[in-house]
């Protein structure tokens, strides 16, 4: 019965190592650990009283010693998006449903003309508004944008539609740095929103930040630079 | 070397050289098919942005009318169309060099071969004339490949030329050796005929690249907003209106972005 | 000039070329160690001069990529000039050129005369090497191909979260795709076409031998620099690679771009190789009326390549000369054209799919006769209806562009002449169940291949009436229905077809038989799986779920979840069938010359087949198929005929 | 069966027959023949419900929202109905030839005892004569079907010149990695990101691109056209049924390609008009 031996060898070896291919790319490519929200207190909203929750996010021009780039898979990649912008520390966000939501951004980039002056305004949060540098503001001139958050819809009906889109001022070219080369004074913009039932969106930058056509390669098309999950958890 | 043709017979197989003479010819004409279509890839290309101007980018900046000066990238302000004599002088060297060929097979049919090795090495002098003057025009265009679809599409027909020339630098070579050798003979010269047909349909791409080069210039469609407006992704380019509403064919009152406001 | 001579193929006194040194020369020392080795010296070579050239801030806001591209793109240059170097590819010409022409006693160590299996790992010119060759490479591209599809179906199969990240799962769908067209336009006109098309001609070799190595090589080379592209960030953007999108992708574009260069180099030569030998080397007394299916098919399929290929080609040259040298054909900021690019590309793509499906059906013809021990039914339609593919084939590319808005005014017609095309299609048919009609079934694994191919062909043609139609493509363009159709077409039809030609001349190629039980387990797990996968696959794509995504909405997980399953069932079965093959050839049943009792010529040659095929050259006296006997009705009616005249006549 | 067969002792007068319809009634009476046939029906009987089997699958989430979307599911339940019968005779003949004709199995070849078949004439010329036939009905729908939908749809011709284009709703449909944009251009630009739609009232897409291809899929309406970078294709709809329907990208589009999705919501008139002016859309900017 070799025949049935050589087979039986065959199918294991390749199955072997189509499984081992799978595993390790699905290894290789795992999210950042996602940054959580951390509960402040309750806040009073239309729907009564929501546990407010905060975080962090920072904008960076590009890595340095004090800012490590995010990781990326393959040398190569790397050596492509160095120097390229990105969100720190995370691109994989967890906030908790039926609660309020505050995100502070710290913008250290420059910027200059979007393409869609829509996602110069602010879509998603409360009263339509972000708070940036400390004044109300529902939209910013279309040729001054450094970076957009922009949360959208991931294919699931189940799960209820989800729109959050701000956009964060640039830097002006010849604002003061530090020795890193980034501003002193960075663009702080926070949002608030509510956000309701859990679900997964994705989000991504809709400011052409990156290389190539457009604009929008690189770190563009990379999770963990300008791209990532937005996960509303129970 | 007298001896009629059927008797001579192919050193590696066997077979008398008219048969392998068939072969060869047959062979050509299906190379010459392949690369037709692919020349014929470069003027669809050529033609088919000619005819569609897509957003006002078919000529160099420096050849543009107004209405499309929004879209400046990395692009030479005065690059301008490329000069059309230069297209005809390198047509008129491949020709000339052609034609010495089909001369010293004609001679090397005839039994000439003395005169066959004189129009091949000819043929040989005209062709690196003409590569010369091909490489002379690229180096030399007054725009780069960035500026415009002409540019890009002049330049690659130009390198396609280019290209064709090598390979027949090569075989050009190859003939003058074997004809030197007497490897080309009275008996066996299906070599230099294949030669001869294979520069002959080369002149005929270097004639229609000068001929759309010189006839395709300036784009017939003047009115390239029907293909929509469209924002450069340069940061440095002023406000420009929002690219969807501006559209000539919905109603007029294309909404101003609303940072406007 | 020496005036040595020789006896060559029994001829005598064949003058000879001086004879510089051992016959071959230098390509003794040639082989596929030294061939690699010079590639990666080169790629490694090239790499590092590009790197210190370039400057590595060469980050510019339109296609000029950084400096990793172009260190990458010198290797994949440096890869394949050192490769056929290495090989000893470009001897030939260089000989040519320096007037030092290849002797009798060259030419036959070059044809791999004694070399024993050495000739396997060397530029050998002998169609039958060249053949073998070609099948243990289209296993390899398979290989490849199919453990992607395994990796695209798990992530798929697994609704709930996401197996791979977006860029590689991207870049998946595209290298998985390239690979499988490759693999299938090669599956049946590489290995059979080389090893069978010359013996079934009665031709003692190819028109032209070290093109034909040549081909194989150049294949060999291309095949590396596409799963080099996975390692570089892959293309993520379809096998199609639009345009600007692929300007977006990683450095892995590059591998993609250079790929197709390479290969539709390699196809055009192997085209011009094989329609040469067909129309030029056929024996004697071999008519066009008189020539096997079979070789039309080839003829055909070669064809189309080889008027097809050049537009893919040069789409990927002028993409490749924007995403590195900054033109702006497809690049609409400056204006360049979307529309341009799928033209360009369509005017292969399409072409391309009837190069894969002629020669599989044509094989598939070959073989029934064979085993249903009756002659092919109505030979003429079937002639008719490659005819028709081939003069429909460059007519019908912009039905791949209905939905593109590119011209809405063509729409009409190209639906004609797509929907024209199904009636050759239909002659094939025609001819096959005419073959089938009241024949003896010799249940051996090849015609097994076949009943398999007829039912898929027969999804994929109905399916592809759908799509061929501009109102129900709106629906149905770009949504997974497509991807199920030309799975249908090009892996149902063309794969199983492919299996089932492998399977029939199997003895020929290895001299061994394909073991019948093992072959027909993997045969039937396949293609059992391959009606789950994409026969839920189309349930998906009629439910609206677009093709090429990662995550999708609940409402499709059930069709995807049947369909991964089924994805493995096939992977199941094509192992199963891949160690039938390495079984046969290793230890299987040695087979006779003629195990399968074929009239035709291939099968009339000694096993193993000697180096130049026939001794004699054969002269061909018979149509082909001479198989089975008067038909019992036919007398029948001649009698009753008889009745009647008599009848008519006493009335 | 055998009811329907004159005996076979009864010479039928042959006279006032051509012979070739005499050769198809004798080869009627071969039991494969009938056999065949019978298998055709009972296949083609087996396959019929697909024809509805494909509707309910594409009409799971709400289709047909237009008429459009009416027309595409015609065309889909007629081509099957038409590709039954021919499916179903070559499995037919597949399915007879493994069980009804003979076997042989072994590996010693098979002696020559099959007919040796090179042709018939009468099953060519009905086999191209009907496959033309269906050839030509479906290209013939298809150009007919393919006229109305694009009347329907407003094919490339601008809103203005439109029948009632007057009145039509316009809107300006932006792809752009990976979101989608609605402009209203006639209510003040207002701009939103999900698709709001009045029911029964002729809307004109103008698509575009801000980068790469992408392609507006509206699923439930049967809208598909491509967001081209550096060109305006239009196209247009009526819906005719309120409800949520999805915009689905349909060319890959990079990163985010699967991501890229959003709602329609198609709203009774004047509840869409309310829509219009809580969300701005009568502000004079």
């Amino acid at each position: 019965m070799k025949r049935f031996l050589v087979t039986a060898i065959t199918v294991l070896v390749g199955v072997a190592i189509v499984a081992g291919i799978g595993v390790f790319n699905s290894i290789n490519q795992e999210e950042p650990a996602a940054i959580v929200a951390k509960q402040v207190g309750t806040k009073s909203t239309p729907q009564g009283d929501l546990p407010h929750y905060e975080l962090h996010l920072d904008v960076y021009p590009n890595s340095s010693d004090a800012v490590p780039p995010p990781r990326t898979t393959g040398a190569i990649q790397a050596n492509l998006l160095n120097g390229q912008p990105f969100y720190h520390p995370s691109t994989s966000i967890q906030v908790p449903a039926n609660s309020v939501v505050t995100i502070h951004f710290t913008q250290y980039d420059s910027g200059g003309q979007i393409y869609n002056p829509y996602f110069a305004q602010v879509h998603g949060t409360m009263d339509g508004t972000m708070k940036w540098n400390g004044k109300e503001v529902s939209e910013i001139k279309p040729t001054e944008v450094g970076h957009t958050f922009t949360v959208h819809q991931y294919p699931e009906s189940s799960q209820p539609y989800f729109f959050l889109s701000v956009p964060l001022p640039m830097n002006a070219g010849n604002a003061k740095t530090d020795k890193n080369g980034y501003p002193v004074d960075p663009q702080k913009v926070s949002v608030t929103f509510i956000t309701g039932e859990a679900g997964t969106y994705v989000w991504n930058c809709e400011f052409p930040c990156g290389d190539m056509y457009q604009e929008f390669g690189g770190p563009m098309q990379t999770r963990g630079w300008m791209a990532g999950t937005f996960e509303v958890v129970a | 070397m007298s001896a009629p043709t059927e008797e001579t017979l192919f050193p590696t197989t066997g077979e008398p050289v008219a048969t392998i003479a068939r072969r060869g010819r047959v062979g050509l004409w299906l190379m010459i098919v392949a690369d037709v279509a692919g020349t014929i890839a470069l003027l669809i290309s050529y033609t088919y942005l000619w005819s569609l101007n897509v957003n006002g980018g078919w000529a160099p900046p420096g050849a543009r009318v107004p209405f499309t000066e929004s879209n400046t990238g990395p692009q030479k302000a005065d690059a301008t169309w490329a000069a059309e004599w230069p297209f005809w002088v390198i047509l008129l060297l491949v020709l000339l060099s052609t034609v010495a060929m089909w001369w010293s097979y004609k001679a090397v049919k005839a039994g000439f071969e003395a005169a066959a090795v004189t129009g091949a090495v000819l043929s040989t002098l005209l062709m690196v004339a003409a590569l010369i003057a091909q490489w002379i025009q690229i180096t030399t265009f007054p725009f780069g490949p960035s500026d415009g679809a002409y540019g890009s599409a002049v330049i690659l027909l130009c390198a396609s030329n280019l290209f064709h020339m090598l390979l027949v630098l090569f075989l050009l070579i190859g003939i003058v050796n074997r004809t030197r050798k007497g490897l080309i003979s009275q008996d066996v010269n299906y070599q230099s005929q294949a030669v001869s047909y294979y520069m002959t349909w080369v002149v005929v791409a270097v004639l229609l690249g000068a001929l759309v080069t010189t006839f395709f210039v300036e784009s017939p469609n003047t009115d390239p907003a029907v293909f929509g407006t469209f924002e450069t992704g340069a940061k440095s380019a002023p406000e420009a209106p929002p690219s969807p509403s501006a559209t000539p064919s919905s109603s007029p009152s294309a909404s101003p972005s609303p940072s406007a406001s | 000039m020496s005036t040595a001579t020789t006896t060559v193929r029994g001829v005598e006194q064949v003058t000879q070329p001086p004879q510089h040194g051992k016959p071959g020369g230098i390509m003794r020392h040639l082989n596929l160690g030294t061939g690699l080795l010079t590639g990666i010296v080169f790629a490694v070579g090239a790499g590092w001069i590009v790197a210190a050239l370039t400057p590595s801030s060469a980050t510019t806001p339109t296609f000029a990529p950084a400096e990793p591209e172009y260190v990458y793109l010198a290797g994949l240059i440096g890869w394949v000039i050192g490769f056929m170097l290495g090989m000893g590819a470009f001897i030939g010409p260089l000989r040519w050129m320096m007037g030092r022409d290849l002797t009798h006693d060259d030419a036959e160590y070059m044809a791999g005369k004694d070399l024993g299996v050495k000739r396997y790992f060397k530029f050998t010119t002998d169609h039958k090497v060249v053949g073998v060759q070609y099948l243990v490479v289209t296993l390899v591209i398979f290989g490849f191909g199919g453990t992607l599809a395994m990796l695209i179906r798990t992530e798929l199969g697994v609704t709930w979260s996401e197996v791979f990240s977006p860029e590689f799962y991207n870049s998946l769908i595209g290298t998985h795709g390239i690979a499988m067209i490759i693999a299938m336009i090669i599956a049946v006109s590489g290995p059979l076409g080389n090893f069978i098309v010359p013996m079934m001609i009665g031709a003692r070799d190819m028109a032209y031998p070290r093109l034909n190595a040549l081909s194989l090589w150049l294949l060999v080379a291309a095949a590396v620099c596409l799963i080099s592209s996975m390692f570089v960030g892959g293309m993520q953007d379809g096998w199609s690679a639009y345009q600007p999108l692929g300007s977006q992708a990683p450095p892995g574009m590059l591998g993609y771009q250079l790929t197709i260069i390479v290969f539709a180099i390699s196809t055009a030569i192997a085209s011009v190789n094989l329609m040469t030998t067909i129309l030029t080397m056929r024996a004697k007394g071999m008519t066009w009326s008189r020539t096997p299916i079979f070789v039309y098919g080839i003829f055909a399929s070669s064809l189309m390549g080889l008027y097809a290929f050049p537009f893919y080609q040069y789409s990927q040259i002028l993409a490749l000369t924007d995403r590195v040298w900054g033109t702006v054909f497809f690049n609409p900021l400056y204006g360049g054209s979307v529309w341009l690019y799928e033209n360009l590309f369509w005017l292969l793509g399409h072409p391309e799919v009837y190069v894969i499906i002629i020669p599989t059906a044509a094989v598939t013809l070959e073989l029934m006769p064979v085993f249903l021990r009756k002659p092919l039914f109505s030979y003429n339609f079937a002639i008719a209806g490659i005819v028709g593919v081939v003069a429909l084939s460059g007519l019908v590319w912009a039905h791949h562009m209905y939905m593109t808005g590119w011209a809405p005014a063509v729409n009409y017609p190209f639906m004609l002449s797509t929907e024209m095309i199904s009636i050759p299609v239909g002659f094939l048919v025609l001819v096959a169940i005419g073959t089938f009609w009241r024949g003896t079934v010799w249940t051996r694994l090849p015609l097994m291949a076949v009943y398999a191919l007829v039912f898929n062909k027969m999804i994929g043609g109905v399916t592809g009436i759908y799509l061929s139609d501009v109102p129900a493509d709106q629906y149905f363009h770009g949504s997974m229905f497509v991807v199920a159709h030309f799975h249908y077409m090009l892996m149902g039809a063309g794969l199983f077809g492919a299996m089932g030609g492998i399977a029939f001349y199997f003895p020929k190629m290895t001299g061994r038989i394909l073991d019948e039980r093992i072959g027909s387990i993997g045969l039937w797990t396949a293609f059992v799986g391959f009606q789950l996968t994409f026969g839920s696959m189309f349930v998906a794509g009629l439910q609206g779920m677009p093709r090429r995504v990662l995550q999708f909405d609940e409402q499709f997980n059930i069709s995807n979840w049947i369909s991964t399953i089924g994805a493995y069932i096939i992977g199941l079965g094509m192992l199963i069938f891949l160690a039938a093959i390495i079984f046969s050839w290793t230890s299987g049943v040695r087979a006779s010359g003629n195990p399968w009792g074929s009239k035709s010529l291939e099968w009339q040659t000694a096993q193993p087949v000697p180096l130049e095929n026939f001794e004699v050259l054969p002269v061909v006296t018979e149509r082909p198929y001479n198989y089975g006997v008067p038909d019992p009705y036919d007398e029948e009616l001649a009698a009753e005929d008889g009745d009647r005249v008599e009848k008519v006549g006493a009335s | 069966m055998t009811a329907t067969m004159p005996p076979p002792d009864a010479p039928e007068a042959p006279t006032n027959r051509p012979p070739s319809m005499h050769r198809v009634r004798n080869w009627m009476r071969r039991p494969y023949a009938r056999w065949v046939m019978v298998l055709t029906v009972v296949i083609g009987f087996l396959l019929l419900p697909l024809c509805w089997l494909l509707l309910a699958a594409m009409n799971q989430t709400g289709a047909p929202a237009s008429e459009i979307m009416q027309d595409i599911e015609t065309t889909v339940f007629v081509f099957t109905i038409v590709s039954i019968p021919i499916t179903a005779f070559v499995f037919a003949v597949l399915v007879y030839s493994l069980l009804g004709w003979k076997h042989v199995s072994g590996d010693e070849v098979p002696a020559d005892e099959s007919p040796a078949i090179r042709g018939n004439v009468i099953g060519a010329t009905l086999w191209t004569v009907v496959s033309s036939l269906l050839a030509m009905f479906l290209v013939v729908w298809g150009l007919v079907e393919l006229a109305q939908i694009t009347a329907n749809s407003y094919g490339t011709i601008s809103a203005d010149e439109q029948p009632g284009g007057k009145d039509a709703l316009i809107v300006n449909v932006t792809g752009q990695q990976w979101v989608w944009t609605f402009e209203y251009p006639q209510h003040d630009g207002l701009t939103s990101d999900v698709l709001y739609l009045p029911k029964d009232r002729a809307v004109y897409f103008n698509v575009t691109s801000k980068d790469v291809i992408h392609n507006f899929w509206a699923v439930e309406l049967g809208v598909k056209i491509d967001a081209n970078p550096g060109a305006i294709t239009q196209t247009g709809v009526t819906p005719n049924k309120a409800g949520t329907f999805n915009v689905r990208c349909a060319e890959l589009c990079g990163l985010h390609h699967a991501y890229m999705e959003t709602q329609i919501q198609v709203l009774e008139k004047d509840a869409f008009d309310s829509w219009v002016r809580e969300s701005g859309g009568g502000r004079t900017s």
